[in-house]
């Protein structure tokens, strides 16, 4: 069956006809959207509020969106995989939990037990790659199982939110060096460190299994190596993604992971990427978080009756995926 | 007194009746009685997140208002937000689903008495001697947690009485529906059920499993009071949690900001009727100050009235209808 | 003496399917080694065997002296075997140069691949074995069936391999193209390397093997040096019977009346200007040198993307926009089209659920479909072309390459559509079906249907086709018939310009 | 043999489910009383009729997440135009049905015509749905489910449950749909392979818009006869459908990305699902303790239905068998 599986998303490519030099055009498409919708947008935004082109305005908007990017991040990868991840709820709730409950005020612990939080974010992917590959079982299932696994281990250390984090802790994620917030500054090392990872072997062979599972297999990438690979990259940037958290809530949250899940996904798909695999990269996602983020912004500064709230951020979502869509379908079809 | 003060109301969730009555009640108070005209009220709705809420908190600071008032989706996590707030020289009100910062006011009712209050009821009515169910709440809420331990606490004074099993009600008339009729197919005795939700659905629970109906605590839905005065043989005893908190909250932000003496404590406890199906004939004695109103037709239960409205409905310094509360 | 690479009784079952039940194989270092069977004989299984893409089930192998028994794609790869696979194995997101270096890309100091790096060192590889010009930072999804599989063999030999498997790997070339790569495998074998060479084109097994081995359901029934041996010993080992002759008598059955007619017709900026009538009971050949307008003819005609000029059915002008609108039943046009790992077959599905496809309403009563009436469907085309398959429910993923597009082509039939678009509809199937495919184009053709016949392979159309219709840079440039209808005659018309009008 | 072979997750499913029924009245007898029994076929039926459609449309290779207030919105407006009355149903569930329908329509215009991906289209048409309900009903508190609503949810014709029978109809329907009919043939091949289908001749556009209609219908359907279940519409119902609608779908060993299911799993799945939630407070464990067990039996359930394992059991018996023919 694994190799009935493959192919996936060679097969559901469109008939592609003739390619000429639009092609690259198009193929750049997955980006170029969400960065035209993103650009709308913020003009929109803009338009409606004053001081949205300065830094504090970044810096806001950049810890608002920081931690789904994070979560998003893990996501990404597995979506690139051809997989779904949905223990990052688990994971998040988890991270947050131990961070609020073990942390004390000496940095030295401080460092001891982020680690112990990324490792065990790590190993909860390395459970779902085996899970998934051994048993040969649908990503959706696995994590679902290990989600409300790890969310139940959540709630037995912190019932309700609660404990506390170091001050030094907390002064981190308000902190502001040369202007730009901890998370401007976190945000750029992580699009360094996408830069740099997907064009490393891995990068390269998480994208290829997605985009074509039987001929990655044939090329020699191991099904179980590169299960392992991505849903533990998953696992740890979701337990970035609580220890993030952390520094905006100073608390920790047995249930807040289970906000992240959907959102997640919802940032890469607007970010270009394929629930199919293959195709898509994190720049596309961060521009998909900070979407949904500059979205919220809007509907305040539209100052909306709190009713029609939802509604307008769901039509603000819906048209400018639509006009995107279409854009992309238009592009394509041109392409003779 | 020229200008109107700019308050808003940072709402975590609508989905649900008691919610919507609270932002109802909220705009038709500063529609008129003593607030009319005094305040410019603005409702921002998330859905459900904490992060949601606290970047809705950030645009609201951003507005610089006078107040906000919050119900919010977390005891804890919005704090550093709150603070931010506080620090903005923001007056902060968080009410029903309060927050622990201390810079912010509390307003909530007294999540000590009422577990106390039903549980007590229940042990009057078993005559302390019987099988119980437990409903549990939300996992992970605080509220759950301490109507929960409220219960237990003044249960387990009672030697005569067991809890028998858990359920999860969720706040939500399935959930309680489906947590009781599990526990039932569990349990073949039972005497008692204490929810933390409508009751109806533990009753109606009863009587699709072909049970006898036993004494049930709830809270004081207009369903449930329907229910325990229309269902023979029912007893019940209904805690109240007034969606008209948010009423009170905006009152409180108002005399703070016009200058009047602020409370000595952050916290503030608002404290409804309680009613029951022997309302009247049974009082608390651990708190006697505690008014139970017996349930009546036509009073405090309207067959014809929606079954999601809550009660009572009105604070006294304005008059708030039951059209008014209702909507629609 | 034992030779470089020694297989000895590999056994491979799949549940109750035998894809191998006593393979032996010896093979010498600097050989070019024929691997010779009908489809469905297991070739493609001892192939991926030696690949380290599938285990074993028992046998042993072993190469240059050495116990041989990869766990994985990547162990045969250490131990100096690679492959071009019948199915190929590239990655279509990726470009060209990262698809040759896969796995094994050169890394900058920073652990990390450099596009123009890649890209340099595929010109290199490219240059080095004078590869078909493809640039080498086009991504794969963009290229032709021919171009993918010009690019899967310049993986394998970026590889350096000791051993270089080619499973069907001409399939899809033109002649040209197929020309270069015999001489590849010649030059490679020359140079020490052993070339396992797996083909339906005997002329192409003649010109370069130094020895043949023949599968026969999965066992080993023949082993020959090529000079040895004549064509008929080795059909009739492959077959188990002996056969006449591949290609049937022409017998001219075109009734004049216009099929297919075709005004001005064209695609995009690839094909434009085309007068062309394809008349009923006539097999008309399509063909050209590579990228001139072939594929655009019959995707365009098939109702996929955009279309110019006028198009005239069985008489009756016709705006076909979809390929539904073209699968309009016996006055419409079916297509057995080019890729049939991503156009032509639904993997994971069964070979009942692929070949009926494109005609539930055939066995479609008040709504429901008949099973009984589906199953007689299936079954006749199982057996009119000798569909190799465990039962109808196989899934047609694990189906061997060449009876995968006997199930295309019997999906086609089904439609009952009376002309038919064949884009290379032989493409990986065996000399005995062949036989059988071509004997069915004419005897359909005999009962009125029309046919426009696109091959690879360009003595197909010589002998096939009443007529052959020549395209070049995106036009017609000839259409030859009589004695002009000779490989010689179409390769000039498709490289020279005709002599002004 | 081979139909075996091809339903064999299917069977597990089902083997599953069975073990869990029984685990559960090891754990409390009365789990297998007919009263109780009744009581989670009720419950499994509406998460079985929501999955309905969503079994459609992931074989289409897309996803709903619209469900939830699909089914909200038709219950709150259902039990208001309704205000209790059995009359007025006659045309408002019918209208209901139609605007779940439509509903379900845009979805798959919106995936198929226009490209949009199906989780980011039916999100925002939740999201727009939940937030029209609260401002087409100015928020009221929701009235009271009619008798014939409740009748048919909770009641029973000869002792069995109304909408026992429903469900039987509807699953008899949904499998014929999928496995005899040229619809179900196109959606197997719109999720297996859009490219080949489109080759095929097969119309995606209307296989993918029909499949969403469906889903839209049968959440609407799902909606209005829940609020016969707790005899009220309330917000926020819906939410709970979401997740098992889809986990029922997978549990029932269809693949999230397309091409493969039937409704007979689902409805394995649906089941597994219901008893697991019965089971949980039986087990008197604590709020955190039962996410535990939660997640660790579904992982065992599938992995009954997962091929390797299934592989591994043969090959383990079939090495044994080999030893005794050896000896
Ligand atoms: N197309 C594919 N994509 C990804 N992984 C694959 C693919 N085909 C096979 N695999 C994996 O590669 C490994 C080896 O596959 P292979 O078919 O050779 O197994 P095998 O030798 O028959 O042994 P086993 O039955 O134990 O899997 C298996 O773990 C399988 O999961
Ligand atoms: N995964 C599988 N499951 C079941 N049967 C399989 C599988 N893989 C191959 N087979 C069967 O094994 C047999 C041998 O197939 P193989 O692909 O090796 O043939 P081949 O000689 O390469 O044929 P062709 O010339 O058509 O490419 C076929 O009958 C095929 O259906
Ligand atoms: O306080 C609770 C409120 O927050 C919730 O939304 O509805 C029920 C109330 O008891
Ligand atoms: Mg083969
Ligand atoms: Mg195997």
């Amino acid at each position: 069956m694994t190799m009935l599986a493959a192919d996936r998303r060679e097969r559901r490519a469109m008939p592609d006809l003739s390619p000429s030099l639009k092609a690259k055009l198009v193929d750049r498409a997955p980006i170029l959207i969400p960065v035209a919708m993103l650009v709308l947008l913020v003009a929109i935004y803009a338009s409606l509020r004053e001081g949205v082109f300065t830094l504090d305005e970044l810096n806001l908007d950049t810890a608002a969106a920081l931690t789904l990017v994070l979560a998003a991040t893990g996501q990404t990868i597995v979506l690139l995989r051809g997989g779904i991840d949905l223990s990052i709820g688990g994971t998040i709730s988890l991270g947050t939990v131990l961070a609020a409950t073990q942390f004390r005020d000496d940095p030295a612990h401080v460092v001891l037990w982020t680690a112990i939080i990324l490792v065990i974010g790590a190993l909860v992917g390395v459970v779902n790659g085996v899970l998934i590959t051994a048993l040969r079982l649908q990503p959706f299932l696995v994590t679902l199982a290990t989600w409300s696994i790890l969310s139940g281990t959540a709630l037995i250390i912190l019932p309700i939110d609660g404990g506390g984090l170091p001050a030094f802790w907390m002064a981190f994620g308000s902190g502001n060096w040369l202007g730009l917030s901890s998370a401007v500054w976190l945000l750029a090392v992580l699009v360094l460190f996408w830069v740099w990872f997907r064009r490393t072997r891995l990068g390269i062979a998480i994208r290829a299994t997605g985009s074509n599972e039987r001929s990655a297999f044939l090329s020699g990438v191991s099904p179980l190596g590169i299960n392992i690979a991505t849903y533990a990259l998953s696992g740890l940037f979701a337990a970035m993604a609580a220890l993030y958290l952390t520094t905006q809530t100073g608390a920790g949250s047995p249930t807040i992971g289970k906000d992240y899940i959907l959102p997640s996904v919802a940032a890469a798909v607007i970010g270009g990427i394929s629930l199919f695999g293959g195709r898509g990269g994190l720049i596309g996602t961060i521009i998909g978080a900070y979407i949904l983020t500059i979205i919220g912004n809007l509907v305040f500064v539209l100052s909306i009756s709190s009713y029609w709230q939802p509604i307008v951020s769901g039509v603000i979502l819906l048209i400018a995926v639509l006009a995107s869509s279409i854009a992309e379908r238009s592009a394509r079809r041109s392409l003779t | 007194e020229g200008k109107p003060y700019k308050i808003y109301l940072s709402n975590n969730f609508v989905g649900n009746d008691w919610r919507q009555q609270m932002e109802r009640v909220a705009e038709v108070s500063v529609k008129k009685g003593p607030l009319a005209g005094r305040v410019d009220l603005k409702i921002e709705n998330v859905e459900g997140t904490v992060q949601a809420q606290i970047n809705s908190l950030n645009n609201i600071i951003r507005s610089k208002p006078d107040a906000i008032l919050i119900d919010a989706a977390s005891a804890e996590a919005l704090n550093p937000t709150i603070k931010k707030a506080c620090d903005a020289g923001i007056v902060v009100i968080s009410f029903d689903q309060v927050v622990s910062e201390p810079c912010a006011y509390a307003l909530e009712s007294d999540w000590t008495r009422i577990p106390a209050v039903l549980a007590e009821w229940m042990a009057s009515q078993l005559n302390g001697k019987g099988k119980v169910f437990v409903d549990r709440g939300l996992a992970g809420a605080p509220i759950s947690a301490q109507l929960e331990k409220g219960y237990l606490d003044v249960l387990a004074k009672y030697p005569g009485i067991e809890v028998i099993g858990n359920y999860n009600g969720e706040y939500a008339l399935g959930p309680e529906q489906a947590g009781v009729a599990s526990l039932l197919a569990a349990h073949p005795e039972v005497d008692g059920i204490l929810t933390q939700g409508y009751g109806s659905g533990a009753i109606k629970a009863l009587q699709d499993a072909g049970r006898k109906i036993v004494p049930v605590t709830a809270f004081s839905y207009n369903v449930a009071a329907t229910t325990c005065a229309q269902t023979e043989g029912a007893a019940c005893i209904l805690g109240s949690n007034p969606a008209y908190l948010s009423s009170e909250a905006i009152k409180l932000a108002v005399d703070i900001l016009d200058g009047k003496p602020k409370p000595a404590d952050r916290h503030i406890l608002v404290n409804g009727d309680f009613l029951a199906t022997n309302g009247g004939e049974w009082t608390s004695t651990l708190y006697p100050d505690a008014v139970i109103q017996k349930i009546e037709i036509g009073k405090n239960a309207w067959p014809d009235r929606p079954p999601g409205l809550t009660l009572p409905i009105t604070p006294e310094w304005v008059e708030i209808t039951a059209e008014e509360a209702a909507g629609g | 003496m034992t030779d470089f690479l020694e297989a000895t009784a590999v056994v491979k079952r799949y549940g109750g399917i035998v894809a191998l039940g006593r393979a032996d194989l010896s093979a010498r270092a600097g050989e070019v080694h024929a691997l010779l069977g009908e489809n469905g004989a297991g070739k493609s299984t001892f192939i991926q065997i030696l690949a380290g893409a599938v285990r074993a089930d028992s046998g042993t192998i072993t190469l240059g002296g050495q116990a041989y028994r990869p766990r994985s794609p990547e162990a045969a790869q250490a131990a100096g075997v690679a492959a071009v696979f019948q199915e190929l194995s590239l990655i279509p997101d990726l470009t060209v140069a990262e698809n040759v270096w896969f796995r094994h890309e050169p890394l900058s100091p920073l652990g990390t691949v450099r596009a123009s790096t890649l890209n340099a060192a595929t010109a290199e590889l490219f240059a080095r074995y004078r590869f078909p010009d493809i640039r080498p930072d086009r991504e794969v999804r963009r290229l032709t069936l021919a171009e993918r599989q010009v690019v899967e063999i310049g993986k394998a030999l970026s590889r350096d391999p000791r051993v270089l498997i080619l499973d069907e790997a001409t399939s899809a070339l033109p002649p040209a193209e197929t020309e270069w790569l015999l001489g590849l495998a010649r030059s490679v074998a020359a140079a020490g390397t052993l070339v396992i060479y797996i083909s339906h084109r005997l002329g192409e097994v003649r010109a370069i093997a130094d020895r043949i081995t023949v599968f026969r359901n999965g066992e080993t029934v023949a082993a020959y040096e090529t000079q040895a041996v004549d064509d008929e010993t080795i059909i009739a080992d492959m077959l188990g019977r002996r056969m006449d002759r591949l290609y049937p008598p022409r017998v001219a059955t075109s009734t004049g009346r216009v099929a297919l007619g075709l005004k001005g017709f064209g695609a995009g900026s690839k094909l434009s200007g085309i007068d062309l009538d394809l008349k009923e009971g006539e097999v008309l050949g399509v063909a050209g040198l590579q990228g001139h307008g072939q594929r655009e003819l019959f995707q365009a005609l098939f109702g996929l993307g955009r279309a110019e000029g006028s198009v005239t059915l069985w008489g009756k002008p016709r705006d076909i926009r979809s390929p539904r609108a073209a699968l309009s039943g016996r006055d419409g046009l079916a297509l057995v089209p080019e890729d049939r790992r991503s156009h032509g077959l639904m993997l994971a599905k069964s070979i009942r659920e692929n070949l009926t496809l494109s005609v539930v309403r055939r066995f479609t009563r008040f709504g429901l479909t008949d099973p009984r009436r589906e199953q007689a469907l299936v079954e006749e085309m199982i057996r009119t072309l000798r569909i190799k398959a465990d039962s109808p429910e196989q899934p047609a993923g694990t189906l061997s390459g060449g009876n995968q597009q006997k199930v295309i082509f019997g999906k086609m039939l089904l439609t009952e559509a009376r002309i038919l678009l064949l884009y290379d509809p032989t493409r990986g199937i065996d000399v005995g079906t062949k036989g059988e495919i071509f004997t069915l184009m004419r005897r359909l053709a005999a009962e009125g249907y029309a046919i426009l016949f696109y091959s690879s392979d360009l003595a197909e159309l010589v002998h096939v086709a009443d007529r052959v219709a020549v395209l070049r840079n995106g036009r017609l440039a000839a259409v030859l018939e009589g004695d002009d209808n000779s490989e010689h005659g179409i390769l000039r018309a498709a490289m020279i310009e005709p002599r002004a009008a | 043999m081979i139909n075996l072979r091809r339903h064999r997750a299917i069977l597990l499913a089902y083997l599953g489910m069975l073990l869990l029924l029984l685990l559960t009245s090891v754990v409390a007898p009365g789990f297998l009383s007919a009263a109780h029994l009744r009581s989670t076929v009720v419950l499994a039926a509406f998460i079985g009729i929501v999955a309905l459609g969503q079994t459609f449309v992931i074989i289409g290779g897309g996803i709903d997440l619209s469900v939830p207030w699909v089914l909200n919105a038709a219950a709150v407006l259902m039990t208001l135009a309704a205000a209790g009355q059995n009359g007025p149903l006659l045309y408002i569930v019918p209208l209901l049905l139609v605007a779940g329908a439509l509903v379900g329509a845009i979805n798959g215009l919106g995936v198929a015509l226009f490209g949009v991906p199906p989780i980011i289209m039916t999100l925002a048409v939740n999201v727009i749905l939940q937030g029209g309900i609260l401002v087409f009903t100015g928020g009221a508190p929701t009235a009271t489910a009619p008798p014939a609503i409740q009748f048919l949810a909770v009641g029973r014709i000869a002792g069995f449950p109304v909408i026992l029978i429903l469900w039987v109809v509807i699953a008899v329907v949904a499998t014929l749909l999928l496995s005899r009919s040229a619809f179900g043939r196109y959606l197997y091949a719109v999720g297996s392979s859009a490219a080949v289908a489109t080759f095929s001749g097969v119309p995606t556009l209307a296989t993918t818009v029909a499949a969403y209609t469906l889903s839209g219908f049968a959440a609407a359907l799902a909606g209005m006869l829940l609020t016969g279940y707790t005899a009220q519409a309330y917000l926020g119902m819906g939410d709970p459908y979401l997740f098992t609608s889809i986990a029922a779908v997978a549990i029932g060993g269809a693949s999230i990305l397309g091409g493969s299911g039937n409704y007979i799993g689902t409805i394995a799945g649906a089941l597994v699902l219901t008893i697991l939630t019965g089971l949980l407070p039986a087990l008197n464990l604590s709020n955190g303790a039962l996410l535990v067990v939660y997640g660790v039996v579904i992982l065992v359930t599938v992995s009954l239905g997962s091929e390797s394992l299934a592989a591994f059991l043969g090959s383990f018996r079939r090495a044994r068998r080999g030893d005794g023919a050896a000896s």
